[in-house]
């Protein structure tokens, strides 16, 4: 008999699930309402790990781009300064909410909860191990891919209701940019999907060789990467932002806890897209020795510094460029990557 | 190096693919290399001996004075009029080569020196105090000769150094 | 800078974009009012003046040494090579001869300063572009050559070094040493930037073939500098107008083939490059003497007219004295790169994208104070 | 006004309406860059003495074109279709001196603001924030 802390780490599932049977069977309570209180403690847990994550992951971008520019990063607060971005967003908190007297005020406020809406949504089929998730979705593929292009109605709409040029030429990039890679990133995922024989994110990850589909799908783990890395406006894809030209895009006319909250969607979004990369090519949290949380975010991590440092490396693209990019080279490519994937499916 | 015809189909694609790469390479070594940023208030940099911070009047260790004798010189050679001079005057009332007061503009002052290379006695010199921000107006007109700057303490070293390097 | 008679927005599809006076892109205090159709930009209407300061009306008020500081202000990049400018003028106004050694150290402060303003804008053209990283490699090795510049006058952007007749203080001892490290050092550090930046492939495919100007139209705008020189014209003041030490010197005017905005780059690359072997001879060649010939306590040039143009970093730094006797200039006119410079944007930036407007822009590299004055 | 040229330049006196056919003719000559377009206020002879400053690439010399228009509604004709620099050059000049440069497609002011009255450049022009540096005797 293993202790409970270790089925925790190693065997989430079917611990939970053990907990929720005796819990319907035990309790007396009407069955929706067990089953709604556990889906509170996912969403609260989601929460919690969103924010410390953001946390983190604003550190470690910060630090990593400050080793590679030679400087020394945050290192004021708390040691080696992991506080800062605590520091930061209270600061962000506490400060005055401007809203533009000609924006559309009702738009302009909900904008970032939209944004930060669907970013949390995506958290439901994520898996952090094994039995490690809210839901594990028969279709978790496709609810990822999709409610992922939310998003995009959040920035569109603060980009629109900001009333100012910038922010809507921000706004309108960042549109036509999440749509273009949309295509070669769902294109990637169906030739995973294909090998894997199934759209359930645990499925996947279990019908990983124990080395991941990267070695038999580099061409679409590149093609996702880097659709993924479009689709969530970050370097050098960040036009929807791009600071020289539009000032700061959709973003320009917001201020304290409502660009807090972009903020907070775009590093959750950065996460995201590393961790169904992990999900999806780096085999999940597959790993010997250490428990699976581990390994899942260790790999996703791994992905995150990946895309962090692509970030500070390299200059913008153009706006044509990234369209040309995507529909001339990402696509005929995620095409063909598809093709060459169902044939030998077929024939091995 | 300049090309003047860039190469063309595959080698293009792959010319780019390669400086993309070496790109990388480039940022990730330099993970690996020393900072080159000084904490600010903690470690400060060595300032040069010719560092032109805020002006100031030494006193001279041998005199107990400083050396102004109101020459006016500074006063005509500054581009802003930062400085001003009134002359002392002695129990008769004629003018002694002395200043009762020697008002620094700070708040206009460029920091340009000339006022240092035109005095004749050495009698001013430009310090390395550069943290020189305040709240105050008032305080940015400051009067030298009321100041008694001393060139001893944690300083001194530096200061003398400096004023050995200064003087012919 | 009254406006300009807008397009009429209610029967075309056309908007007016306000780019500056604060934008991060207009490195300064400058206004760029852009017909855009969707992302491509019509027509624009630059706007200058924000930091106009009347330096020219305050120079007739001022004795002709106490311009030297102000010279600075008008280019904080390049305050050498102001420096150098109107004191070669005054001092060609008074007749003096100026010893080798003081012609030694300005080509080494004048080098040094060259390659310190190309650097910031190599970093600040990053920044453009959406690279960060570039900026601190930039300032690491702008650093070295700032100290050094310190060491010898005291100031690290407004140096106010130069005197007429030659420098109040010789190079210090420290100089030389330092120097010889960053000879040894730069060469790398170049190559690094140039491959991190203007050889990498996104930023080749915004700027090559992008904000094209031709040989002639450069010319007749009054083009001057690597901007001139990306459009396959070598010229140089330094050729051309041969001052100081200069034609005993052995290096190559870099010069682009199309005129475009990675040419304009290029050149600022490879002229660090040439900086580098020119304070190579300098050094070796650096002569012992005076620092400084003896100049009257109360200069009063005779009455006369000069123009004496050095090569800036941005072009032909001109200064056109004119006296009429006593102690201030009659008329100080300045003959500004940038301000020739940025009048051809318009004509390069034409039909091209916004995001091309702040790589034109920033290829242009331009100062603002320099423009306004 | 007795100028010893220190210049190497040479200096050319014309009339304003010789200008448009001098500088057409320098440009042809090779004088292809206009280094730049200035003015000179001579107010005991009642004139703005306007100063273009031509370089030749190809001979690598320079020459400086001279002209001279009364103080009071001085006009000279643009120059702005033989050279383009001279369009920002000559918005300068117009505003600083008070010289018409007529024929100029876009004779707005360039740098000062609009509500300035006055030509700053001109020797008698006085602004209450234009103080001279006081005189010090030293006694």
């Amino acid at each position: 008999m293993q202790s409970t802390l270790h089925r925790l780490l190693y065997d989430t599932g079917t611990l939970v699930d053990g907990w929720r049977a005796a819990a319907h069977a035990g309790w007396g309570w009407p069955s929706f309402a067990v089953d709604a209180l556990f889906q509170l403690g996912w969403a609260v847990a989601a929460a919690l790990f969103l924010a410390l994550n953001a946390l983190f992951i604003i550190w470690f971008e910060r630090k990593v781009a400050a080793r590679m520019q030679l400087r020394r990063g945050p290192n004021r607060v708390g040691p080696f300064g992991l506080l800062q971005t605590l520091a930061d967003t209270g600061k962000l908190l506490i400060k005055e909410d401007i809203i533009p007297s000609a924006a559309d005020r009702a738009v302009f406020r909900a904008a970032p909860f939209v944004v930060l809406a669907a970013t949390f949504l995506l958290f439901v089929v994520l898996p952090f191990g094994r039995g490690l998730v809210a839901a594990d979705l028969n279709v978790g593929v496709v609810y990822f891919l999709a409610v992922g292009g939310i998003s995009v109605v959040g920035i569109l709409a603060g980009g629109w209701a900001s009333n100012n040029k910038y922010s809507l030429m921000g706004g309108m990039r960042s549109a036509a940019q999440i749509v273009s890679y949309e295509v070669p990133a769902v294109l990637a995922v169906l030739s995973v999907a294909l090998l894997a024989g199934s759209l359930r994110m645990g499925d996947i990850v279990r019908a990983q060789p124990s080395y991941g589909y990267i070695l038999l799908q580099p061409v679409g783990f590149l093609l996702f990467l880097v659709a993924s890395n479009a689709e969530i406006n970050r370097g050098p894809f960040d036009l929807p932002e791009s600071d020289s030209e539009l000032v700061s895009g959709f973003v320009t006319e917001y201020s304290a806890m409502r660009f807090a909250f972009f903020f907070l969607a775009e590093y959750t979004n950065l996460f995201l897209a590393a961790a169904f990369a992990t999900t999806l090519f780096l085999g999940g949290w597959r790993g010997p020795l250490l428990p699976p949380v581990a390994w899942f975010l260790i790999k996703s991590y791994l992905v995150v510094f990946v895309l962090i440092w692509i970030r500070w490396t390299y200059p913008r693209l153009r706006v044509d460029h990234l369209m040309e990019l995507s529909w001339k080279v990402l696509l005929p490519l995620a095409l063909l990557n598809l093709l060459v994937t169902a044939v030998l499916v077929k024939v091995l | 190096m300049y090309a003047p015809t860039p190469p063309r189909g595959i080698l293009l694609v792959l010319d780019g693919l390669a400086s993309l790469g070496k790109g990388l390479w480039i940022t990730f070594s330099a993970m690996f290399r020393k900072p080159i940023t000084v904490p600010y208030p903690e470690k400060r940099v060595v300032l040069p001996l010719r560092f032109r911070g805020r002006l100031v009047m030494p006193l001279d260790p041998e005199k107990g004075d400083n050396r102004c004798t109101a020459c006016m010189r500074c006063v005509k050679i500054c581009p802003n009029h930062s400085i001003d001079i009134e002359k002392a005057r002695g129990a008769d009332g004629e003018p002694v080569p002395k200043p009762a007061s020697y008002r620094y503009n700070l708040g206009t002052c460029i920091f340009c020196n000339l006022c240092v290379e035109t005095c004749p006695f050495f009698a001013i010199v430009m310090s390395d105090e550069h943290e020189l921000a305040t709240a105050d107006p008032s305080r940015l007109v400051i009067d030298l000769a009321a100041e008694k700057y001393s060139l001893g303490g944690k300083k001194g070293a530096w200061w003398q150094k400096k004023f050995r390097g200064e003087e012919p | 800078m009254s406006e300009a008679p807008a397009p009429d927005l209610s029967t075309s599809d056309e908007f007016l974009l306000n780019v500056g006076p604060q934008h991060p892109a207009t490195h300064g205090v400058l206004r760029v009012v852009v017909t855009m159709d969707g992302e491509v930009v019509k027509d624009l209407q630059p706007h200058i003046g924000y930091v106009h300061r009347g330096l020219e009306k305050l120079f007739e008020n001022r004795l002709y040494e106490q311009i030297i500081p102000y010279t600075d202000r008008t280019d904080y990049l390049s305050a050498i090579a102001n420096n150098w400018a109107y004191v070669s003028a005054v001092e060609r106004l008074l007749g003096l001869e100026i010893p080798k050694k003081v012609e030694y150290i300005r080509v080494l402060m004048a080098e040094l300063n060259r390659i310190n303003s190309h650097l910031l804008w190599l970093a600040a053209y990053g920044l453009d572009m959406g690279a960060f990283t570039p900026f601190l490699y930039a300032f690491r090795d702008r650093e070295e050559i700032t100290v050094m510049v310190e060491e010898a006058s005291g100031g690290r952007l407004t140096t106010n070094y130069f005197r007429i007749g030659g420098f109040t203080r010789d190079l210090p001892a420290s100089f030389f040493p330092h120097l010889q490290k960053f000879l040894r050092r730069f060469g790398r550090a170049v190559d690094e930037l140039d491959t991190l930046l203007v050889e990498n492939a996104i930023f080749v495919a915004r700027t090559r073939g992008v904000g094209v100007i031709s040989r002639e139209r450069a010319i007749s705008y009054g083009m001057t500098g690597p901007c001139l020189r990306a459009s396959d014209a070598p010229l140089d003041v330094r050729r051309e107008m041969p001052y100081s030490i200069y034609p005993s010197l052995d290096f190559e005017i870099p010069a682009g083939r199309n005129g475009d905005t990675w040419d304009r780059s290029w050149v600022r690359i490879e002229e660090m490059r040439q900086s580098l072997r020119i304070l190579r001879q300098a050094a070796e060649g650096f002569p012992e003497g005076e620092h400084r010939v003896r100049v009257p306590r109360n200069l009063e040039p005779p009455a006369g007219e000069v123009y004496s143009a050095v090569e800036g970093p941005r072009g032909e730094v001109g200064f056109w004295v004119v006296s009429e006797g006593g102690r201030k200039p009659y008329r100080v006119k300045m003959r500004k790169p940038s301000f020739s410079n940025f009048s051809a944007l318009p004509e390069i930036l034409r039909g091209l994208k916004i995001a091309d407007l702040v790589a034109v822009m920033g290829s242009l590299d331009l100062v603002v104070p320099e423009i306004d004055r | 006004m007795q100028v010893r040229p220190v210049d190497p330049a040479a200096q050319v006196s014309i009339e304003p309406s010789a200008l448009r056919d001098a500088l057409t003719f320098l440009r042809d000559e090779g004088f292809d860059f206009l280094v730049f377009v200035t003015a000179l206020d001579r107010p005991a002879e009642g004139v703005i003495e306007l100063v273009y400053r031509l370089f030749s690439y190809a001979a690598r010399v320079p020459v400086v074109v001279r002209v001279r228009v009364p103080r009071d509604g001085g006009r000279v004709p643009s120059v702005c279709d033989l050279y383009r620099t001279a369009e920002w050059h000559e918005r300068e000049t117009a505003e600083l001196f008070g010289v018409e440069f007529s024929g100029h497609p876009d004779p707005r002011r360039l740098l000062l603001p609009d509500d300035l009255e006055g030509y700053p450049l001109r020797k008698d022009f006085t602004h209450p924030n234009l103080k001279p540096l006081p005189e010090v005797s030293a006694e």
